[in-house]
């Protein structure tokens, strides 16, 4: 398709390097250098996509970030696809596939529309006030309805194809914007030897200034001065990031930059991320990110073909598009009449420039009226017309009392507009400095900064190109010297070409029709208009905050770029309250839509968490265990033999374990080394037990509480020497419990000689379970006498196994005689396949998580975590007989006097035997005490463990019921939905009482 | 009050939405009162309107430091749900849901309440045990829970990644149909209007600078920044600054005040259905009716009321997101803000009276306060009319932290959204 | 990302960190003679103060030390950190220097 | 057959057998395992620093962040009161006791890490590029000197950063880490492939 609104020349795209792409279907052609906006604004296609709301047709408002009509989904398949994209700053690539969103059937004839035509009886907030009765159709009609006329683009189907990186930088200065005040900050910065970093959000650097054709700097043409700035800069080591929008101002300088790095290749890289997040802490910060500039508000200024003025310009100048072939311009600030006489340099026709002002004055307008353009002063747009594309525009001579003159209506196909400017603060106001209105500009302008910042050129306020750049070379070598003074610029640049502009309007434009009739629209893209404004302050929303919720105006996906001035002039008029007292509403993070992969990064899949394997980890591959996380750690679950089930894996485990003997890797269990002069006594602290008497070479079960008493953490402790323990916890309660430790030993124990290191990871454990226990590791332990004399359970001793040295315990977690071997990690699978092979002959089972909670459970072990949660006190789950009651002492002490710990209705651990014994209750299964109850029934516990026990054959249950131990014998209920299962209240140890098994 | 109804919108549109009524008055604030509400939320609004509605006390004045619903109110991501574990919690939030069913009648405001269904995922064996235990306990509460194995996740959230190669695979979860969203300025302003309209004073724009006791210790009066107001009862319902307003009346709090963070992508058509949530990888995920996916997480490390959060929590939250919705991950994050959530020892509330006569307070609902809403309102009525607790949040007391009875919805389950 | 400035190791950033809660927060130590409610204040009351609080930091990814800071809950911007054992400054004269 | 066991000690495995180092991008940013090391915790009151001398030939530094080397050896500053002593293979019987004899006047703890942690060397122009992906630190030489050595964060993981060049570094972590960082360094510097 030929591109009949293509200017024959200028413009920075490369004519000899065409684009093919397409948009809904239809095939075009573009250059490099475009955008798919500029590209099919020179295909003559203005009609982008629908509005919100109403689905009105759209066309391109702006050229950039701000555009919050022409938004399009790009991508040819859905693991690339992506909605609502502007297409201003979608750069081309050969083969684009863009659509245009929230139209059915089509673009053209949207079935959508009708709520146009509708749409006195939908003003803000209409669905506040109805879509109540009957009340059942809110779910089944009136929400689905809503749902599917919102939103805008379609969410992609496929996972994302992509991939994102993330990186931080550190940097003396970072400037942000690369247009006359950022090129002329680096420069100041660079020249200084910091760290320098510029960023901007455009394919190439100059802003404003790449579509600037008259004016020059210090003697040269703008484009020209760029280019040598630009080598200037890199070749001083400024870091130049281009396509990159720093997107939000975190605290302390920190700032979040966003790089999108192949989205404008046809066949990117694949080992090039996507898109890369920036994390950016630099020492000072130079904002200039410039102005944008403001619609008008009047009647149907919203069709196809209405554009911002200096958009048509860029347009025009920078990628040689031309918006139209006879424009109508109105404005009320002298920047549009650059336009004009930039459009008409092209050989575009210029109908007529009206101006808001009554009397606009200045070289520009001379210039104007001098290249035979009419000018209309004291004139607005009242109304347009064409359906899909503008091709009439009412000029109407304001009549000084509100009001206007009748209408005389101009043919054209392109209308540009300019409100004036408003300055770029969103960064600012991120930053939290503090914004004050500038009654001159018309506009908020940075006033007191917070973090080490300052604004330059447009975004501070300044619109003059000399000015501008003068601002941004002070701005640069303030914050080179890390100062807030601002000294004038060491440095001027003489421009010539150009002229100050001044000039703007906030608020809707005057008119004298019908105001319920007609829309005026002041945000495009959520279709609110100034009456929607106004009913909204007459129903009682004075808070600009209250307005914006009410009717949606600044929540769209430009939150406000282009509307949230004019928002507020509308209101101030309403309420009549000057601006300042109004406010503005928050400017928040991002400042344009950042991707959320690129916030993920490289954190997926088995990057997302670490995967902690222990040493044996293969072992339990090549059996084919499934594994279980617990943590970040993989622990083998059961190692199933061909055709077994997890139960029959299980019960075999058990079986075996208990009647010969079995293998447990227990090397995940967390480990910390206390050692030290005073480390008894630190032990006494921070365990509930008595510790200072403990012999070396022994071994204790120790219990760890909170400081308001209730069970953290527990595990076996041996003492190694006077002045050594090894500490073991739970496997998930390792860093908790070190942090624990170390937290109390710097701050309420200083005094204290004795020091904490983990050695979770220095230690692989092979637990060696079962009466066999002692036949399989002593062909494999060096110089130790095994005999229950010399090594009784619960002892400890350091040694040989293998030949590397170990730590021997003698410990059990299963009721059987048992052993822990510690060898150091790397020797971890060697001394497993050893003990494996050893222990053939008895026929040694590995048994895994599983088997172990079950063999734990009839030993009625707790598990911390399980048996308790956080709720419940030591004497609770059966662990009184470990307080040491004659300690002074001991963290948490203090709490378990509280009078509602020792209450008697407490939960307290007891056994369950279902009276069915083939009944396995579920755990978390709650307990009643009669089997007769109404909802919401009084109920006395739950069931905490719960399994087949294969030893005892039947089911078993571990559970916490209030005042549980005055229960023994008594039957308790457990309701589930179909039934409920009777079973009797024992004591929580199922097999072995006496414990006649762990000695011998 | 004016009638909200589809005939008033049909006809008011013929005269242009002229006729209108305001919302609600903008009343100056009168010399004295018998009920002062501090704090213009959803809460502090509910608790004036179910004064007014239920126990005829009308001269009350709701004193709103900036604008009503401009807190947490305006700023989580309204999930609704009552599957907590314990009978305290489950009696206090079911009680909510209950009132969520016809709130919109009942205030003649479309709160556009959506049972959409909470699925809360589990990834462990604990995370099975836990969610097993809310489901057990909430059947016996006479609240529906139910558990899913990861094929009906899968069923009832199409979007969900319930393969095995992701680092937590989904073991499944548990789903409260009754469960789901609503607007959560409608529900500020719902409230407003309709406590507005029995006589309730809503003020904005005034801050309370000080608390007034008399010679026995009992409240007497409140200082403003526009002027002084007689009371001989105050209920602080003031969210994450309540710490602040109750150290006016010397009364010190178990409350620290996190930021959370919420944010939103760019709107896009239905995709979304349900309301996911998982605690262990931290992020919980709905669509609003405006076709944004609204996502959350849990709060931010360290205390503050800077309503901002950090870069490094927004990752984690996304993170998480992407990894059980790989089809988001070219989504665009629109908006993020903080709020500030207040937070007791134990994750759940205190709706009480205090040891100062006549002083009350409604706060500690952390990061799951929109959901009780319209319940804390009701019973926090009951407490300041009646001098006394309802049945309901008679557990809920300041006392429990001195006596150890805590309910300890987060050490149980670790669920705190 | 906060910059905290650890007493020991000077300014690093704040994934090297883990918050601590209030600051001089006394033990409830294992004395019948404290009643149950100071108890639970010590336990559970906290002041969370809206401008100044002194809390607890430990830089446990880097030297490990716990310490103190007084920082800003408003602009989160710290006033002043000391190792822990040191006392308690003056709040009322740092209030001046609190601006950042 | 446990005879066997016996006679040969049980051989060491480690956890960077199997985890791709190689890469395409090695020219920008190489991964290099290094070989087992004696590792030892040194914890101690005022006084160690100096004690430990006589072991190790140097004192134990006190600076910030500071390492000293000699004879094989190397000891870095963790915290004011906390050292990791890293000594070859070869010393993994005997630094210990020669140490706790040095330091016997102080109180001191010392414990034998060397098998939590392993260590590899990032190397090359784009190292600390390619560890800031993870790492929040400034790693520039003027903020991050060659002899710098700091805990600190990578991604999800806490290392051990020593700066033994102006473009490379040995990395330390927990063992079960190692996979994780290996992982994450490799997607870092994939674009460097």
């Amino acid at each position: 398709m030929s591109a009949p609104f293509r200017l024959a020349t200028g413009g920075r795209i490369d004519r000899s390097k065409p684009l093919r792409f397409t948009f809904d279907g239809a095939a075009y052609t573009g250059f490099e250098g475009d955008t798919l906006a500029s590209a099919l604004i020179a295909g003559g296609v203005h009609l982008m996509g629908r509005s919100f709301k109403y689905h009105r047709p759209r066309g391109f408002l702006t050229a950039g970030p701000d555009e919050p009509n022409a938004l399009v989904g790009v991508g040819a398949s859905q693991d690339r696809y992506t909605p609502n994209l502007r297409a201003p700053v979608v750069e081309l690539h050969d083969g684009l596939v863009a659509e245009s969103q929230n139209r059915w059937p089509s673009l053209r004839f949207d079935a959508g529309a009708v709520n146009d035509l509708f749409s006195r009886f939908l003003p803000a907030g209409f669905y506040y006030k109805t879509f109540m009765w009957p009340k059942s159709f809110w779910k089944t009609v009136y929400e689905p309805k809503i749902r599917s006329m919102a939103g805008l683009g379609k969410a992609p189907t496929a996972p994302d194809a992509d991939r994102y990186t993330q990186v931080y930088a550190h940097v003396d200065v970072l400037v942000v914007g690369a247009g006359p005040a950022g090129l002329a900050a680096a420069l100041a910065a660079a020249e200084s030897g910091r760290r320098v970093m510029l960023a901007d959000e455009q394919p190439e650097v100059g802003g404003s200034l790449l579509h600037d054709v008259t004016a020059t700097i210090e003697g040269r043409p703008a484009a020209a001065w760029v280019a040598e700035t630009l080598a200037a800069l890199e070749a001083k080591g400024v870091q130049v990031l281009t396509r990159t929008t720093a997107f939000g101002y975190y605290p302390h300088n920190m700032l979040g930059l966003l790089e999108r790095v192949t989205d404008h290749y046809a066949n990117p890289d694949p080992k090039l991320p996507r898109e890369r997040l920036w994390q950016v802490r630099a020492g000072e910060v130079v904002l200039a990110t410039g102005a944008i500039e403001r619609p008008l508000v009047f009647p149907e200024n919203d069709r196809p073909g209405i554009l911002l003025a200096d958009a048509a310009r860029a347009y025009a100048n920078r990628w040689a598009a031309s918006v139209g072939k006879r424009v109508v311009i109105a404005t009320a600030c002298d920047s549009a009449y650059r336009t004009a006489l930039d459009l008409k340099a092209h050989g575009i026709d210029v109908a007529v420039v009206a101006d808001l002002r009554p009397m606009p004055i200045g070289p520009l307008v001379d210039a104007v009226r001098a290249a035979g353009i009419r000018v209309e002063a004291g004139t607005a747009v009242t109304g347009t017309r064409g359906r899909l594309r503008v091709r009439v525009a009412h000029l109407s001579r304001l009549d000084g009392r509100g009001g206007a003159h009748a209408p005389e209506p101009v043919a054209c196909d392109a209308l540009l507009m300019s409100g004036g400017w408003t300055p770029t603060v969103h960064l600012f106001s991120q930053s939290r400095g503090k914004l004050r209105f500038d009654e001159g500009l018309q506009a908020y302008v940075p006033s007191v900064s917070v973090e080490k910042e300052r604004s330059a050129g447009g975004c501070n306020g300044v619109f003059d190109l000399a000015a501008v750049l003068a601002d941004g070379y002070a701005a640069g070598e303030s914050a080179a010297r890390a100062t807030r003074v601002r000294a004038p610029a060491s440095r001027a640049f003489p421009v010539d070409g150009t002229h100050p502009v001044t000039g703007g309007h906030l608020g809707a434009v005057p008119h004298s029709r019908n105001p319920s009739a007609v829309k005026a629209f002041v945000d495009f893209q959520n279709d609110v208009t100034a009456k929607d404004l106004k009913l909204a302050t007459r129903e009682g929303l004075r808070s600009i905050e209250h307005v914006k919720r009410y009717t949606t105006t600044g929540m769209a996906t430009d939150q406000g770029k282009t509307s949230n001035m004019n928002a507020l002039g509308i209101v101030s008029e309403a309420i009549k309250a000057p601006i300042p007292q109004i406010g503005l509403t928050t400017f928040r993070a991002p400042y344009t839509p950042v991707t959320f992969g690129s916030f993920a990064g490289a954190s997926r899949g088995d990057l997302f968490d670490p995967v902690r394997k222990t040493p044996s980890h293969s072992f339990a591959v090549e059996k084919g265990a499934p594994f279980e996380n617990v943590g970040q750690w993989k622990r083998a679950w059961w190692y199933p033999r061909p055709g077994e089930d997890q139960h029959a894996a299980v019960r075999r485990e058990v079986k075996a374990m208990r009647s010969s003997v079995g293998m447990f890797d227990a090397s995940t269990l967390g480990k910390i080394e206390v050692v030290g002069p005073d480390a008894a006594a630190f032990m006494e602290m921070l365990y509930t037990n008595a510790w200072a008497k403990l012999g070396v070479g022994r071994c204790r079960y120790g219990v760890m509480l909170r400081e308001d008493g209730f069970v953290m953490d527990d595990g076996v402790i041996g003492r190694l020497a006077a002045d050594r323990f090894h500490v073991t916890t739970t496997t998930g309660g390792a860093p908790r419990v070190l942090n624990h430790m170390e937290d109390y030993l710097q701050t309420e124990f200083p005094h204290l000689a004795v020091w904490l290191t983990s050695i979770t990871e220095q230690w692989a454990v092979t637990a060696v379970q079962g009466p066999k226990a002692r036949d399989v590791i002593a062909a494999l332990v060096e110089g130790v006498d095994l005999s229950d004399a010399a090594l009784p359970h619960m002892s400890v001793v350091e040694c040989r196994v293998c030949g590397v040295p170990a730590r021997l315990f003698r410990v059990s977690f299963t009721g059987e005689l048992g052993y822990e071997i510690n060898v150091p990690a790397d020797h971890g699978a060697a001394v497993w396949q050893a003990v494996y092979e050893a222990g053939q002959a008895y026929g040694i089972t590995p048994y895994g998580t599983e088997a172990m909670h079950v063999a734990r459970a009839e030993k009625g072990y707790i598990i911390v975590g399980q048996e308790t949660d956080g709720t419940a006190g030591p004497d609770d789950v059966g662990l009184g007989w470990a307080i040491g009651k004659a300690k002074p002492d001991f963290v948490g002490k203090r709490a378990l006097a509280r009078p509602a710990m020792g209450a008697a209705d407490r939960k307290q651990l007891v056994g369950l035997l279902t009276e069915d014994p083939a009944t396995v209750l579920e755990e978390g299964a709650q307990i009643v005490a009669d089997p007769v109850f109404e909802v919401p029934a009084r109920m006395i516990g739950h069931v905490t463990s719960a399994y087949e026990s294969p030893t005892l054959d039947r089911s078993i249950a571990l559970a916490m019921v209030k005042g549980g131990r005055a229960r023994m014998g008594e039957t308790i209920y457990i309701p589930m939905p179909d039934r409920v299962i009777a079973a009797k209240v024992v004591a929580p140890v199922f097999y072995d009482q006496e414990g006649a098994r762990l000695n011998g | 009050m004016q009638t909200y109804s589809a005939l008033q919108l049909l006809r008011r549109a013929f005269g242009g939405h002229q006729s209108w009524e305001p919302l609600w008055r903008q009343p100056a604030l009168k010399p004295a009162y018998d009920v002062v509400i501090i704090g213009g939320g959803g809460h502090g609004l509910a608790t004036a309107y179910y004064l007014a509605k239920e126990h005829g006390i009308t001269n009350v004045a709701v004193l709103e430091k900036g604008w009503i619903g401009g807190g947490n109110t305006g700023r989580n991501t309204t999930i609704i749900r009552s599957n907590y574990l314990f009978d305290e919690s489950a009696a206090l939030y079911d009680h909510a849901v209950k009132l969520w069913d016809d709130l919109s009648q009942a205030l003649n405001y479309n709160v556009m309440y959506s049972a959409r269904g909470v699925m809360m995922l589990a990834h462990t064996v604990h995370d099975v045990q836990s969610a097993k235990r809310h489901i057990h306990a909430n059947r016996l509460n006479g609240v529906d829970n139910e558990w899913l194995d990861p094929e009906a996740c899968k069923a009832f959230c199409p979007e969900l990644n319930i393969s095995d190669n992701i680092r937590y695979p989904i073991m499944g979860g548990a789903l409260q149909r009754r469960g789901g969203t609503a607007r959560h300025d409608a529900v500020a302003w719902g409230y407003a209007r309709a406590a507005d309209a029995m006589g309730v004073d809503i003020i904005q724009n005034c801050e309370v600078t000080a608390i007034r006791r008399d010679a026995t210790g009992a409240i007497e009066a409140v200082e403003t920044t526009k002027g002084t107001v007689k009371t001989r009862k105050v209920g602080v319902v003031a969210a994450g600054h309540t710490s602040v307003v109750m150290s006016m009346a010397d009364v010190r709090m178990p409350l620290e005040s996190y930021p959370l963070q919420a944010l939103v992508s760019e709107p896009v058509k239905p995709t979304f259905t349900c309301v996911v949530m998982s605690n262990t990888i931290h992020a919980y995920i709905s669509q609003s009716d405006k076709g944004e996916l609204v996502i959350g997480a849990g709060t931010d490390a360290y205390t503050s009321y800077s309503q901002r959060g950090a870069l490094h929590i927004t990752e984690h939250t996304l993170d998480a997101i992407c990894e059980l919705f790989p089809m988001f991950r070219r989504m665009r994050m629109l908006r993020n803000w903080g709020g500030i959530v207040d937070v007791t020892p134990d994750r759940s509330p205190i709706l009480s009276k205090t040891a100062v006569p006549g002083l009350f307070v409604n706060c500690g609902w952390g990061t799951g306060g929109f959901k009780a809403t319209p319940g804390s309102g009701n019973v926090f009525a009951h407490t300041i009319a009646t001098g006394e607790p309802h049945r309901i949040n008679a557990p809920f007391t300041l006392d429990r932290f001195r006596d150890g009875t805590l309910i300890d919805e987060a050490a149980a389950a670790a669920v705190a959204h | 990302m906060l910059i905290i400035r650890c007493p020991i190791c000077g300014d690093r950033p704040e994934l090297e960190f883990r918050y601590g809660g209030e600051g001089h927060v006394a033990r409830p130590a294992a004395t019948e003679a404290l009643d149950d409610q100071t108890v639970a204040d010590r336990l559970y009351m906290r002041t969370n103060p809206k401008g100044l609080t002194v809390e607890r930091w430990r830089h446990v990814h880097g030297c490990g030390r716990f310490f103190n800071a007084v920082r800003d809950t408003v602009s989160d911007f710290f006033v002043t950190t000391y190792k822990a054992g040191e006392p308690r400054p003056d709040l009322d004269a740092l209030k001046k220097e609190a601006v950042r | 057959m446990a005879d066997i066991a016996l006679k040969e000690p049980a051989l060491r495995r480690s956890v960077f057998d199997g985890l791709p180092l190689a890469s395409k991008a090695a020219a920008a940013c190489a991964l290099e395992p290094l070989p087992p090391a004696t590792r030892l915790a040194v914890r101690g009151r005022p006084g160690v620093a100096e004690a430990a001398a006589a072991a190790l030939g140097f004192p134990l530094p006190t600076g910030v962040c500071q390492s000293a080397e000699g004879g094989g050896r190397a000891a870095f500053w963790l915290g004011p009161d906390e050292w990791l002593v890293i000594a070859p293979e070869a010393e993994a019987a005997t630094l210990a006791p020669t140490l706790e004899q040095a330091l016997a006047g102080v109180p001191h703890a010392i414990v034998d890490v060397s098998h939590r942690n392993v260590a590899l060397t990032v190397s090359g122009p784009r190292a600390a590029y390619v560890l800031n992906h993870g790492c929040p630190r400034d790693l520039s030489l003027s903020a991050f000197p060659v002899g710098t050595v700091s805990r600190t964060i990578l991604g999800k993981v806490e290392v051990v950063l020593w700066r033994t060049g102006p473009e490379s570094f040995r990395l330390e972590c927990w063992r079960t880490f190692a996979e994780w960082v290996v992982g994450f360094l490799n997607e870092a510097r994939r674009e460097f492939e």
